[in-house]
């Protein structure tokens, strides 16, 4: 096992994380459509996901699972349990937030007959 | 023009976030004396609880998981009001695809399996991988399988209103029972038993059986809504 | 002891998850239930604010753990002035629209209700938690209300303006995450006291980056100017006393949020001044903006983007004074710019494109709304003997003493600018001839009740403000004493 | 100080009963408004002694009211003429809309005004300044005529005054950590010499707004002569006194502390001659009387700024008295206006005639204020010049004597103008039914012309108080070396008593006057305007031939080059300049989510950028 | 060895999975690279000690937000641009 592969790992988690969120920022910030939008901003939430998680991993750990194999075991190195009750609440509130935009976006779409973005600006200024 | 400007932006942003997570460093431990540790013991010690992410979403910080039960909530009503229509206007629901038997004998047999697999899931939340969330995440696609098998399948609003209430006094009120008891609201007040057992946990089981109802209903009211929303050009 | 914090968040969540139910039993009390709460509440914060004043702060911890290690409440004499004031203003807004749009359906209105009551409870709860995490879930069920309420008319252009706000809303919530990984991940700990005992081991760098996150965050919701741009549509397109709403709980509360990072959690200096700049930054802008509006709730939108920038102009003073001036200038504003969204919203109740040319000539059909309006436009330019000026005063008072003739002057001229969109306005109202096609609408009895509440407000604290500044000066001295705001929280015991 | 208390309760109170007693009957609302005015002021002036003082304290403010000689002085003023007007006002309001709104707003001008001179701290001096504007903004803009235009612009100026005095007042309360007037005077010493240049600024600059002195006088026109006239007799004659009230407190306690070399007093008396003598230019081109009345009233204010701004004993109390005379006479003139324009419906001289036998008594007001204004000797107008006149040489500004001459000349033209156009000349039968107005209306005006022989026979009735004022603002006793012997010492270089010399001129005067109108009331013929034939030609019916049509071309043509600047151009340009920028301002909401969106973003890159700098 | 391929098999599907929903036209395919998003996540969750969040990102990200999605785009429109609509409706 080369351990410099490992190195590059440490970096890819992290940086996958990043790069995916900036990829669904892009596309939210971008993409004309407002359904994309809406994907844009899930993708972001994903990529966040899995920092979060990335961030309490332990190098060795197990997950914070108290089995009857573990209390016997040696290895008492947990992962932080911490990041995943967050990203548990993090998921389900994102999800609540893309069914409310999805709604929004049927709203529109039933108002204005399209999803382009540049269309739906009535109010401004 | 502006996608080039957007993507400077975003290569500027991602730098620096980069550099950040790069130091901060990856699978070390990062910090000395910090909640985790405490709460690593005492799940076990005090709570009898094997699930730690169990034990810190549903009592250590219960309150974060009343607080997201109730987004999902806001989420239901919120879609409702959203997607709000006079009665006359609203019209069937519209269909992703029409089933063949075999999908619909298919769902009609899977259907009792995912619920008990639902129900599976966040009754052994503190045990094992899983819980309220999952088991009613669970649940509402088992209801969403009936709903895209069947054309005519439905499901009765008010029960699931019912349900999801109940659901959420029950959460909000053994809270409050804990608040009487113990002093502190969603205070532990029953006896936590043995470590491993399925009653075991005090109070962590019979939350999260609600938040699982809650969930499911939820969901499923979330999907029902959508569904019955027709695009009107 | 009459209750706890922790039922500020309990009994509304109790009653939000009952309300389904007890619809189904009489369809009045999905409007009555909410009312109900919001009085409960305010009863119980008045008798908590003076307990805490004579006390000191109450510190609650949530399931039986001691605080680093639970969540934990605090209700001291600065939140707990804010927590008064919020419940104050969503039982006006309450009453006022017991009875407004009396024509939509059972289901509407009990959404919207229980909306509304989410609404000040998620607020309540941003500015109670003693955990930053769990200040996010309440960020959200605050969003989450919002976005509904502002798309609740069924037009066009309500669902255009909460998207808007669901998308910054979404970013911001990324934002907000990332800054509170950032942090656990150097600390391993959520307890806001926990974190300031040990920010200054973290290095400076991650400090700032989650500052600026932090700050970027909250700064969408509390309509700093570049971020701002979900506010004056949301303001615009939601029903009238959900403006008021917005300007005076939602955005105190986010407000509050960053206030409380940059006072008690973060350690760095360069982050009040940061604040002045963009707190006239957007005082600037916001100002500039409003004079050219067609809509009069647009332009009240701005106007109150503008005051919040004020807001944080005077909390960047970092003095006492400073901190006193931007609570009492909070006070005011939530209670004028309210009073301004419940009397516009009449102005306009009928006409279509709610310009601010539809007001003209008003005041023969609705005289004690535009009699209110004015009232309100007077004080919220500053004008003595109304309440708005006393906060001017101790804003400029704040920034004379900390030197800032600079910024002094700006914050005059640009209220000169306030001043001549809002008598242009109220002179709309009372001195050109109305339009024939727009119907005035009476406003109902509880409205108007609603209305004069605020009014005699302005007019009481405009010629006595000692009813209230004992109260502010508490809690300014309260949010400067850092020391003890951690003391009090990690001095729990299991 | 209970009464203090009891004058501003019954202020307020009656203000707000008053505006109700509406609803009920005019009649009520009539008598509450009186009382509303009269009662205080009785009350101050038989219960309120001079130097009492009532301390207390607002929102952990410590506050000070209290009466001094000079704030006595104008409270004088302020009470005598609103007390007047509001006898006045009662008539002029008959049968008008918005009683209740006029009344309440004159309660509240007086209260404010009373209020300033009686503030001996500058939160309460700032509240009640504010109040003032208000009130009388709401007053100018109750016509409803342009109020976008002429009421923004009086409100616009006023507050940024307002805000200039604001900003001194904090300034000065970060030095001294109190707002009582007497600390802020003491402390001024200590200060830094550029807090001492700037501290005068900003409060003369609100001074000088009320005081229309050029060039922040553009507001004035409009907003005289668009309030209501029993208003703007009040508006005129008391509330643009009180920038002269500061004006005097400022120069005196702060300018005159200035190191030398600081040309304050100069710049500022030069601008105040330039008001006068373009303030006269203009009003002589009016030919509608409130508005001839409104330039003048910023012309003569010019005066005042002078005097008060050479800042001698002799030219103070020429600025003051002259003061008192302006409150006299121009509030009397503005009420000859109302009086007319109630009568006839209109203001315009060229439309008006040939009144003087149909409304006697008010020509003789007119003729009393107008000989006051124009400075002609018996009465009182004319002693204030005098020694202004005298302040001015024996200081040694002998151009600024010339801008003073020439403008007090002109004053002679607008002033016939005005007399001719309205009362003499030829009656027009279109105001034949034109009756006397009636007795509320007509007795004040009478009153004030009474009034204003009196002063000008025995000026000592008002000189002591100014005296005694000056000498609470730390000038020498100088009432009997200047008044009674020096000026007349001085020019002639003889001693001579000017009393008796005043006595006999008065009683010359009155002999004339009786003769004169007795003489000239029988004496005269009737003739139509249109009575006339020139080269053989008849003039039409519907040709204007009113005296007062192209009035003083040559004079206008000859000094129509100063007057083709006008200030109002440039603000109204910078204004629409700032509309276009806020315009510009507001096309940064676009309206599209992803814009904003972007902005977030590029928001946090920027603060990423300069984290170094800002943190 | 084959725990690093995995994860960077993963990692690298994840990141060509955002881009490909990021710029596909059509909606529908766009949605479900999004799912393909979530399960890669879920995995990694699994890997990353995490089987909770796993265990719910399977749940909600992979079953409900996909169905949410598809059931929006069949109440509005399938593809990005308004030209590609008004062909497939031609169709």
């Amino acid at each position: 096992m080369d351990s410099s592969l490992f190195q590059l790992l440490d970096y890819g988690v992290y940086g996958t994380a990043i790069l995916v969120m900036l990829i669904g920022l892009y596309g939210a910030l971008v993409k004309k459509s407002l359904l994309k939008v809406v994907i844009g901003l899930s993708v972001m939430e994903s990529g966040l996901n899995l920092l979060i998680v990335a961030l309490g991993y332990l190098k060795g750990g197990t997950a914070p699972i108290f089995s009857d194999g573990f209390l016997n075991g040696t290895n008492k190195v947990m992962v932080d349990p911490v990041p995943q009750a967050l990203v548990l609440t993090a998921i389900v509130i994102g999800f609540g937030v893309t069914a409310v935009a999805l709604s929004l976006v049927i709203r529109l779409y039933r108002h204005h007959g399209t999803l382009n973005i540049d269309e739906i600006k009535n109010l401004k200024w | 023009m502006k996608k080039v400007i957007v993507f400077l932006l975003l290569a500027t942003l991602g730098v620096y976030l980069a550099i950040t997570f790069f130091n901060i460093g990856f699978g070390d431990p990062h910090f000395v004396n910090g909640v985790k540790d405490f709460y690593l013991k005492e799940t076990v010690e005090n709570l009898h609880v094997s699930n730690t992410v169990t034990s810190i979403v549903v009592n250590f910080r219960g309150f974060d998981t009343l607080g997201e039960v109730t987004v999902l909530f806001l989420a239901v009503t919120a879609l409702g009001s959203i997607l709000y229509k006079k009665r006359h206007e609203v019209g069937a629901r519209s269909v992703l695809f029409s089933s063949s038997s075999v999908v619909t004998a298919g769902s009609k047999l899977l259907f009792p399996a995912v619920i008990l697999l639902g129900v599976y899931v966040f009754i052994h939340g503190h045990l094992s991988p899983g819980g309220g969330f999952q088991g009613g995440v669970i649940i509402a696609t088992g209801f969403l399988l009936m709903l895209l098998a069947y054309e005519n399948y439905s499901v009765s609003h008010t029960w699931l209103s019912i349900v999801e209430s109940l659901a959420g006094i029950t959460f909000a009120g053994v809270g409050l029972l804990g608040f009487m008891n113990g002093g502190t609201f969603l205070q532990n007040f029953l006896p936590t038993g043995v470590l491993n057992n399925l009653f075991s946990g005090g109070v962590i089981p019979i939350i999260y059986i609600a938040v699982g109802f809650k969930v499911a209903a939820e969901l499923t009211g979330v999907i029902y809504t959508v569904l019955h929303e027709k695009g009107v050009k | 002891m009459v209750g706890t914090p922790v039922l500020f968040v309990a009994i509304p969540l109790l009653a939000a998850f009952l309300i389904p139910l007890l619809g189904m039993i009489w369809k009045e009390l999905v409007r009555i239930v909410p009312g109900l709460v919001l009085i409960y509440l305010m009863v119980l914060s008045v008798n908590l604010l003076n307990h805490v004043l004579v006390n000191g702060p109450i510190v609650e911890v949530i399931a039986g753990w001691a605080p680093p290690f639970g969540i934990n409440l605090v209700f001291s004499a600065f939140s707990g002035f804010l927590v008064t004031l919020m419940v104050f203003l969503g039982l006006i807004v309450w009453i006022y629209s017991y009875r407004f749009k009396r024509n939509v359906g059972f289901e509407p209105a009990k959404k919207y209700f229980l909306l509304l009551m989410m609404l000040v409870t998620g607020a309540v709860g941003i500015v109670l938690t003693g955990d930053i995490f769990n200040m996010f879930v309440f960020i959200e069920i605050t969003g989450i209300s919002g976005y509904a309420l502002t798309a609740f008319y069924t037009g066009r252009d309500s669902a255009e303006a909460s998207f808007k706000y669901l998308m910054l809303g979404s970013i911001a919530s990324t934002l907000l995450l990332l800054a509170i990984m950032i942090l656990y991940s150097q600390l391993g700990t959520l307890n806001m006291a926990e974190i300031a005992t040990k920010i200054h081991t973290v290095k400076p760098a991650y400090k700032v980056i989650s500052l600026i996150l932090f700050i970027t965050a909250l700064g969408i919701e509390a309509e700093i100017f570049p971020l701002n741009g979900w506010a004056p549509d949301a303001y615009a397109e939601a029903p009238g006393p959900v403006g008021a709403a917005f300007a005076g709980i939602v955005v105190k509360a986010s407000v509050y949020a960053i206030i409380r990072y940059i006072y008690t959690i973060f350690d760095i200096s360069g982050a009040y001044d940061f604040l002045i700049i963009i707190g006239m930054v957007t005082l600037i802008i916001a100002e500039f903006a409003a004079i050219r509006q067609e809509k009069l709730k647009r332009m009240l939108a701005y106007s109150s983007i503008g005051q919040m920038g004020l807001v944080l102009v005077a909390f960047g003073f970092g003095t006492k004074e400073g901190v006193f001036a931007a609570l009492f200038l909070m006070l005011n504003h939530a209670i004028i710019k309210s009073l301004l969204f419940l009397s516009g919203s009449y102005l306009v109740y009928n006409s279509k494109d709610k310009t601010i040319a539809e007001v003209n000539g008003m005041h023969k059909f609705l005289p004690i709304t535009s009699f209110l309006f004015a009232l309100g436009a007077f004080a919220i330019v500053g004008l003595p003997p109304f309440a708005g000026f006393w906060s001017k005063l101790s804003v400029l008072t704040a920034a004379a003493d900390s030197h800032m003739l600079f910024v002094m002057s700006l914050i005059l001229m640009v209220s000169v600018v306030e001043l001549v969109y809002y008598l242009r306005v109220v002179n709309r109202i009372y001195f050109f001839k109305k339009e024939e096609s727009v119907e005035a609408k009476k406003p109902t009895f509880n409205a108007l009740i609603a209305m004069l509440v605020l009014g005699a407000l302005i007019l009481v604290i405009g010629f006595y403000p000692d009813v209230i500044t004992g109260v502010i000066h508490k809690a300014s001295a309260d949010l400067m004493d850092k020391t003890k705001y951690i003391n009090d929280v990690l001095s729990i015991k299991q | 100080m209970e009464t203090f208390s009891i004058i501003f309760a019954i202020f307020l109170g009656g203000a707000v009963l008053t505006y109700f007693a509406g609803k009920l009957s005019s009649v009520v609302q009539d008598i509450l408004f009186l009382a509303t005015v009269l009662v205080p002021t009785y009350l101050f002036f038989s219960g309120v002694s001079i130097g009492s003082s009532m301390p207390f304290s607002l929102e952990g403010i410590s506050l000070l009211w209290g009466v001094n000689h000079f704030g006595w002085l104008f409270s004088l003023i302020v009470l005598g003429l609103g007390s007047l007007a509001a006898v006045y006002s009662v008539g002029y309001m008959k049968g008008k809309e918005r009683r209740g709104y006029f009344y309440l707003n004159f309660v509240l001008s007086v209260m404010s005004m009373l209020g300033i001179v009686i503030s001996q701290d500058l939160i309460s001096f700032f509240i009640f300044w504010e109040i003032m504007t208000w009130s009388s903004y709401l007053m100018v803009i109750y016509s409803g005529n342009d109020v976008q235009r002429i009421g923004i612009k009086y409100f616009v100026f006023s507050a940024i005054g307002a805000y200039a005095m604001l900003m001194a007042i904090v300034i000065v309360h970060s030095v001294t950590h109190t707002f009582f007037i007497e600390d802020m005077i003491q402390a001024y010493g200590q200060m830094s010499l550029q807090l001492q240049i700037w501290i005068p600024i900003l409060f003369l600059l609100a001074f000088a707004v009320k005081a229309a002195m050029m060039p922040l006088h553009v507001w004035a026109p409009g907003a005289y002569s668009n309030a209501p006239m029993a208003y703007t007799s009040l508006f005129s004659g008391a509330l643009s006194k009180m920038g002269v009230y500061g004006m005097v407190i400022i120069l005196v306690t702060m300018v005159n502390r200035l190191p030398q070399g600081i040309l304050f007093r100069e710049v500022l008396a030069w601008l105040g001659g330039i008001t006068a003598a373009m303030g006269t230019l203009w009003a002589i081109k009016q030919d509608d009387a409130k508005k001839l009345l409104a330039y003048s009233s910023v012309a003569q204010l010019g005066y005042i700024i002078v005097g008060v701004s050479i800042g001698t004993e002799l030219a103070m109390m020429a600025g003051l008295f002259l003061a008192v005379m302006h409150a006299l006479f121009k509030g009397t003139l503005f009420m000859v206006v109302g009086a007319i324009e109630k009568q006839t419906g209109t203001t315009n001289f060229t439309e008006v005639t040939g009144l003087i036998r149909k409304m006697p008594w008010t020509f003789f007001a007119a003729l009393m204020g107008i000989i006051a204004l124009a400075g002609i000797p018996p009465l009182g107008g004319f002693i204030g010049k005098w020694m202004l006149y005298e302040s001015l040489i024996t200081s040694d500004h002998y151009l600024l004597v010339i801008l003073i001459f020439f403008s007090s000349t002109a004053a002679f033209l607008y002033c016939y103008k005005f007399l001719f156009g309205f009362f003499l000349g030829q009656e027009e039968k279109e105001w034949a039914h034109v009756k006397e107005a009636p007795a509320t209306m007509v007795v004040p005006m009478v009153l004030m012309g009474i009034f204003m022989v009196v002063l000008g026979t025995f000026p000592g009735i008002v000189l002591n108080p100014i005296n005694n004022g000056l000498m609470d603002l730390g000038y020498v006793d100088s009432y009997k070396h200047l008044w009674e012997t020096s000026i007349i010492f001085n020019s002639w270089g003889d001693h001579v008593i000017l009393q008796p010399i005043l006595y006999s001129i008065m009683g010359i005067f009155i002999f004339f006057l009786i003769f004169v109108l007795w003489k000239g009331y029988k004496g005269t013929r009737y003739v139509t305007t249109k009575d006339i034939s020139s080269s053989g030609e008849v003039p039409k019916e519907d040709e204007n031939l009113t005296f007062s049509v192209g009035f003083m071309q040559p004079f206008m043509r000859a000094v129509a080059p100063v007057m083709r600047r006008q200030m109002d151009k440039y603000y109204t340009g910078f204004a629409n300049g700032l509309e276009g920028l806020f315009d510009f301002v507001r096309r940064i909401y676009t309206g599209n989510a992803q814009t904003y969106a972007v902005y977030v973003v590029v928001f946090i890159v920027i603060v990423l950028l300069f984290k170094d700098v800002l943190f | 060895m084959i725990y690093f391929v995995l994860i960077a098999f993963l990692l690298l599907l994840m990141i060509a999975a955002a881009i490909y929903s990021i710029s596909q036209k059509d909606l529908l395919y766009a949605t479900l690279a999004t799912g393909i998003i979530s399960l890669v996540l879920s995995i990694l969750f699994y890997l990353l000690q995490a089987p909770d969040v796993a265990l719910t990102e399977a749940a909600i990200g992979v079953a409900l937000t996909t169905i949410i999605f598809l059931i929006t785009i069949r109440n509005t429109v399938r593809f990005e641009n308004d030209e590609d609509n008004f062909k497939s409706e031609v169709k």
